[in-house]
């Protein structure tokens, strides 16, 4: 048991901090927002730094890291609020090398690594909300070639990829498809998010697909575990930043002849809001240490881990804009941009009020980390 | 002790609702209804079909051209418009600058500015909060200096709702440095389209242009717009406050939006999953409550036999509420929240919705309402205020 | 609509109120807890005072009156935790005087009205936690005669008792007896209650009873709602007490060199509490003032009403012996007895979790005070 | 980075766990599992067991005779412990004045007082708190005056947990009034069986005898009993409140009570109601979180490589733990968790329960731990620190 980072990690985190610090200021994210959500620049800056095959064998052009270091880089782009879904791209990675045929690694891994192709889950479906169980897109095989039709929602960048990983329904069970943007019958309707990001309505119609694999909604939890972990990570960046803030404000504004930091009332607020940092940052630890656990510990571990995210993240946001008071709900303030990422990601991947019927569902005699 | 309206009260309840029903235009309350943008055409709209009828300054007393009602029929008028989808009252001029011109103003001035605000012609304008002052309002810097007939104002002024579409501005300036903060205030009309007036526009963490900054520079206003007194504005303002009563708890609004977090919450499938619904139930017990707390204080006000100085418990509630149904919409819409469509808040938009049009406002209502539990004196200083009542 | 007390429901008040301060300090209370929880000679003077006959019609030598009167009542009884079960004389009467044939009304109300008959719910069985709907109870007619089998929980004072009200179930249908502590096959264990008064396990063996009324589960859940009434006001008067005693203490006990009441996070804790006070108020006569309502509304706004005061007894209850500190957990402290009670009421009748789930089930698609 | 434990830590584990199966009484593991009454003679049964082994003074280095455990040893044997059903170790001699008087006793001392702890032989108190003196420590009045080779004491302490069993009493007591409270202040060591000591009960809430009140009447005290130098007592307590560290969380407690909230929870048939399954949900979650923060801290003084100094954290998310386990227990319980029978809490109680056996010591449970956000420096006082390490 052992909890600290080793050098080459530390160096990882050095590494992208400095590039969020210097290459991602507010403002340039500020612009990125305003042009639409997403800079594939800023994303090929990303791949640069190696980060896009951070889950790609080295034999594909990858790292070959782990989800401790995903969590050290996905900490730092949260600290950054990086709008490009680096996020995505584990979990297209993740699942491709976990799933996917050899031939359709080797066609994508290698791109995905060099930031050529960005790949992204198309999960969403109108009926299905959080539900991974429920898909009404469907596919169908003739000889050789596969066809999906159906329509996703809310998928990240969904009108900037270059293709989508589609779970479909085939003969009542869930399969997992590739799909690429340029496909014939796929359109895409891009927006913005609540956070600044991009995402688009993506609508398949007897497009050509490659299969993944037929075991779909196993890949499917992989994946959204896989993003689960990353999200937990994003916030603890988030929230890190939302406390810098929030104390440096205290510390500073004055009201009544004292500094906000001086009232004991909004003291103990700070400390309630610690203790949700240090909990969140602890189970994103959780989250990331059980992402290579078999299935049903895995899937346990994501509950919980986002539930205490879900929870913090609402927490420590919404306070951080009541101790700024007027300033910190004002587009001009980054405070309020922080909640808005915050409670962006809390909507991610499910909701704490969908996690805690997942952990209310899996739990067990036992109780604890191992349990 | 009786839960139940008087017959005289239900008949007014029904005049109320029918007038309304009458006169309320329908493009408005779908717009409330359904959370989309209202224009300042809308407001004002609405604001002068109010005025012609002689109640957009409902709670004033007859002698100044108001209805002349008591505490129930404000709360039933009240009720029966937020019901019914009409857009809040901007309280500026008839809620707020009124009773502070009628106590206080002298009687030119009250013929000179009460029917501009009767008749909901003029847009005034709150001009109280500086950049320096937050909860701490009595450390303002605004100055204005007395020079003949004029004051000359220099300073600023933030946080200023709809200011962009204001034609005078009340505002609290400092006259005076001596003693404590407070006595050196006072209260001053000021035209907007003065020279050396300038509104810039603060955008909110929703995208809208809410509010507002207002500068004064060297800006001349005739003696004649001070309200009573040099350095008693600070006790004006006092009075004012006191004005806002139980309508600071917003309860007929939170009535209304629980019944559309249960629209919505039925129709994106939510409803029946008990999860979910529980906290619908725990927010719906929490309006009664309110409700609740609020008749009793209308009913310590009709009667005079007792008073409920628990102004503070109204304003923390009723703010968490509307932050609390906003939030259980977002909620309701999951991932369908996500989704920032600014330009689907206008009626009428023609775009595609992501996954239903109600879904569009859900996130930029809830990134609004955190500004309820700060503006108003914060839910902080509120505790502050409930603690001195009952711990001294 | 019209909140003001008459100056006869104020007497009524100033008269309780009295018997309460002068009859009942906490000295005859914590004697009568040592001595099993119950003093009949406290009844007595209840009964003395009118109050047993509160709901019973003047033709039966009671004083007819209705739920405001009856909050008033419970209020103040709560303000001394007295420990004789009033609010079961309220349900009692107002069951038997609604549902029961004239020659029982006869037989019973004015004996209740006087005193010289305790009549007591029996309602709580092993299986039924808070559920009214469930009774294993039996119930056998012969002739003329009825005869109960069964065995009921925690009914409140019941070795004390004179008789019962019994739920019993005949043909699949509940309904509902009186059974008389003396009659052949009862028999009844009594203990004492977390809060210091008494109850018993009551079961019966062929037991002689009296029918009330076939239409038992109507005529029960008027008599739980009537007990919820009762609850909620008796709650008000704790909760004031607490309040009253946190407020003194805070004002006088000094640390670090200053008051408690000089923190300013424990001020907002105070006004925290406060909100909770008037909102149970607020609830407590909502609930009265809904008591005569029809059965559909009168549920619902009971569920609602002690729901809110679950809420407000625990949170008033546990952060008052915060407040107070080390005195706050001693049985020397009136403080710690406040905070019993309030943990009693809210057990009492469905706690704020099964009362949320009444709330829950009953929701309509309007809302408010008259929905 | 690694959740898993090394196959050293596994097999130190594993030889716990066979040692613990083997000497913990099935009579008292039954006691603890059902929170029945443990007796003085329990208690103490078990800490001379392990007293035998050398485990009474877990957390003892080598030089002293303990086992010399790294941080992850002693939590393991934390946890195999308390998931087994025993004791907790009366932490008053082994884990509190132990440490003090190895660090500041003279050779002669540790000679004297060490063995006896170590045995589970001597059972000591805690003389802290005073009736004046609850969060604010540094405020107690107990004197002490040096009147040759003797101090003689005079004063109160109060909150003494099991003193009625205590042979010796460790005090901080006034010995100095001048300059800051903390400055006069000495660690001393009394025996209770000294004239003049005396000690009266006090009953809490739940009924039962835990805490004391211990007075000194010109109780005459070697010098050689004082710790250190005379006045620096203030420093010496200090570093006693450094060692609590991660065992102020009870988080293996608190995985064990979770284990009962769930079977508590079957028996009484509300396991399969999603409402009452999601509380003990969101318990389970929290008791997972604290777990990973008290690792993490383990982890951190076992490399040396980072600190955490989140010991405020683990005392308020730890004790709240522990009070909502309670909470859920005595809600499981319903109606059946009013009945109040105290003897029912005595091991081989032959009388009726009413309703099940498990029920009996419910709300007593729930009423006795309220203290545990009070005691310990009380969650208020703890929240005071954290905001410090946060804000400055």
């Amino acid at each position: 048991m052992d909890f600290d980072f080793s050098d080459d990690q530390q160096s990882l985190r050095d590494a992208v901090r400095k590039w969020v610090d210097k290459g991602y200021d507010f403002e340039r994210r500020r612009k990125a927002v305003k042009a639409g959500g997403f800079d594939r620049a800023a994303y090929g800056e990303l791949a640069d730094l190696g980060l896009a095959g951070l889950y790609i064998a080295e034999d594909h052009g990858g790292m070959g890291m782990g989800p401790v270091e995903a969590m050290v880089v996905m900490e730092e782009l949260g600290r950054g609020m990086v709008l490009e879904p680096l996020g995505q791209t584990l979990i297209a990675s993740g699942l491709l090398a976990g799933y996917a045929p050899a031939a359709l690694q080797s066609a994508w891994l290698p791109r995905i690594a060099g930031g050529a192709a960005l790949v992204v889950l198309a999960q969403v479906e109108r009926k299905a909300r959080y539900r991974l169980d429920v898909c009404a897109t469907t596919a169908a095989q003739s000889g050789n070639t596969w066809t999906v039709s159906g329509a996703k929602s809310i998928v990240p960048a969904g009108d900037q990829a270059d293709a989508f990983l589609v779970p479909a329904t085939v003969k009542g069970r869930i399969a997992m498809f590739l799909v690429e943007r340029s496909a014939a019958g796929v359109t895409a309707r891009g927006y913005g998010t609540q956070a600044g990001g991009r995402a688009a309505e993506v609508s398949f119609k007897d497009s050509p697909a490659s299969l993944v694999t037929e075991d779909g909604l196993a890949a499917l939890e992989h994946g959204v575990d896989i993003g689960i972990a990353a999200t937990c990570a994003e916030g603890v960046g988030v929230i890190d930043k939302t406390m810098d803030v929030t104390v440096e404000y205290m510390n500073t504004r004055k009201q009544f002849g004292a500094t906000l930091a001086s009232f004991q009332a909004l003291r103990h607020r700070v400390a309630d809001m610690k203790m949700q940092q240090e909990l969140a940052r602890s189970m994103s630890y959780y989250a990331s240490l059980k992402l290579n656990a078999p299935a049903p510990e895995r899937r346990s571990a994501m509950a919980r881990a986002k539930y205490q995210l879900g929870v913090a993240m609402r927490f420590v946001g919404q306070n951080s804009v009541q101790l700024h008071g007027g300033i910190g709900v004002t587009d001009e303030y980054i405070g309020s941009h922080y909640f808005k990422k915050l409670t962006e990601l809390e909507l991610s991947f499910g909701d704490s009020l969908h996690q805690l019927g997942e952990v209310s569902e899996r739990m067990q005699d036992t109780a604890g980390v191992f349990a | 002790m009786d839960l139940a309206f008087t017959p005289e009260e239900q008949k007014f309840r029904e005049e109320i609702r029918g007038w309304v029903r009458e006169n309320l235009p329908k493009e408005i309350s779908d717009k409330v209804h359904n959370a989309l943008r209202l224009t300042r055409d809308d407001l004002q709209r609405w604001a002068k079909i109010l005025g012609k009828k002689g109640w957009l300054g409902y709670g004033w007393p007859k002698q100044f051209g108001g209805p002349g009602w008591n505490a129930i029929q404000k709360h039933l008028f009240e009720e029966e418009t937020a019901l019914a989808g009409a857009p809040r009252i901007i309280p500026f001029g008839p809620v707020m600058v009124a009773p502070v011109i009628m106590a206080f103003g002298n009687q030119e001035q009250q013929q000179r500015f009460l029917p501009g605000i009767a008749s909901g012609e003029v847009w005034w304008s709150q001009g109280y909060s500086e950049p320096g002052s937050g909860s701490d309002l009595a450390s303002l810097k605004t100055r204005a200096e007395r020079k003949g007939d004029k004051y000359i104002v220099n300073g600023q002024k933030t946080w200023t709702t709809l200011a962009q579409h204001g034609d005078w501005i009340f505002c609290l300036v400092r006259t005076g440095t001596d003693g404590k903060p407070q006595t050196g205030i006072s209260f001053l009309l000021i035209d907007m389209k003065s020279p050396g007036v300038s509104v810039r526009p603060i955008i909110m963490l929703d995208g809208e242009h809410e509010v507002n900054e207002v500068f004064f520079d060297n800006v001349e206003v005739p003696a004649e717009n001070l309200i009573g007194e040099e350095n008693k504005g600070w006790t004006y303002a006092k009075h004012l406050l006191s004005h806002e009563r139980t309508n600071i708890a917003d309860v007929n609004r939170a009535k209304r939006e629980l019944e559309r977090v249960k629209r919505i919450a039925k129709a994106e499938g939510v409803y029946e999953d008990r999860r979910f619904r529980d906290e619908i139930a725990k927010l719906e017990v929490d309006v009664v409550a309110l409700e609740m707390l609020v008749l009793r204080v209308l009913s310590a006000e009709k009667s005079g036999k007792n008073s409920l100085d628990i102004a503070g418990l109204l304003k923390i509630k009723g703010s968490e509420i509307q932050q609390r149904y906003s939030e259980l919409m977002m909620l309701a819409a999951g991932p369908y929240a996500i989704p920032f469509l600014p330009e689907a808040m206008d009626a009428g938009w023609q775009g595609e919705f992501v996954g239903a049009s109600y879904l569009a406002p859900l996130a930029s209502t809830y990134f609004n309402l955190r500004k309820t539990t700060i503006y108003g004196g914060s839910n902080e200083v509120q505790r502050n205020i409930v603690a001195q009542t009952v711990l001294g």
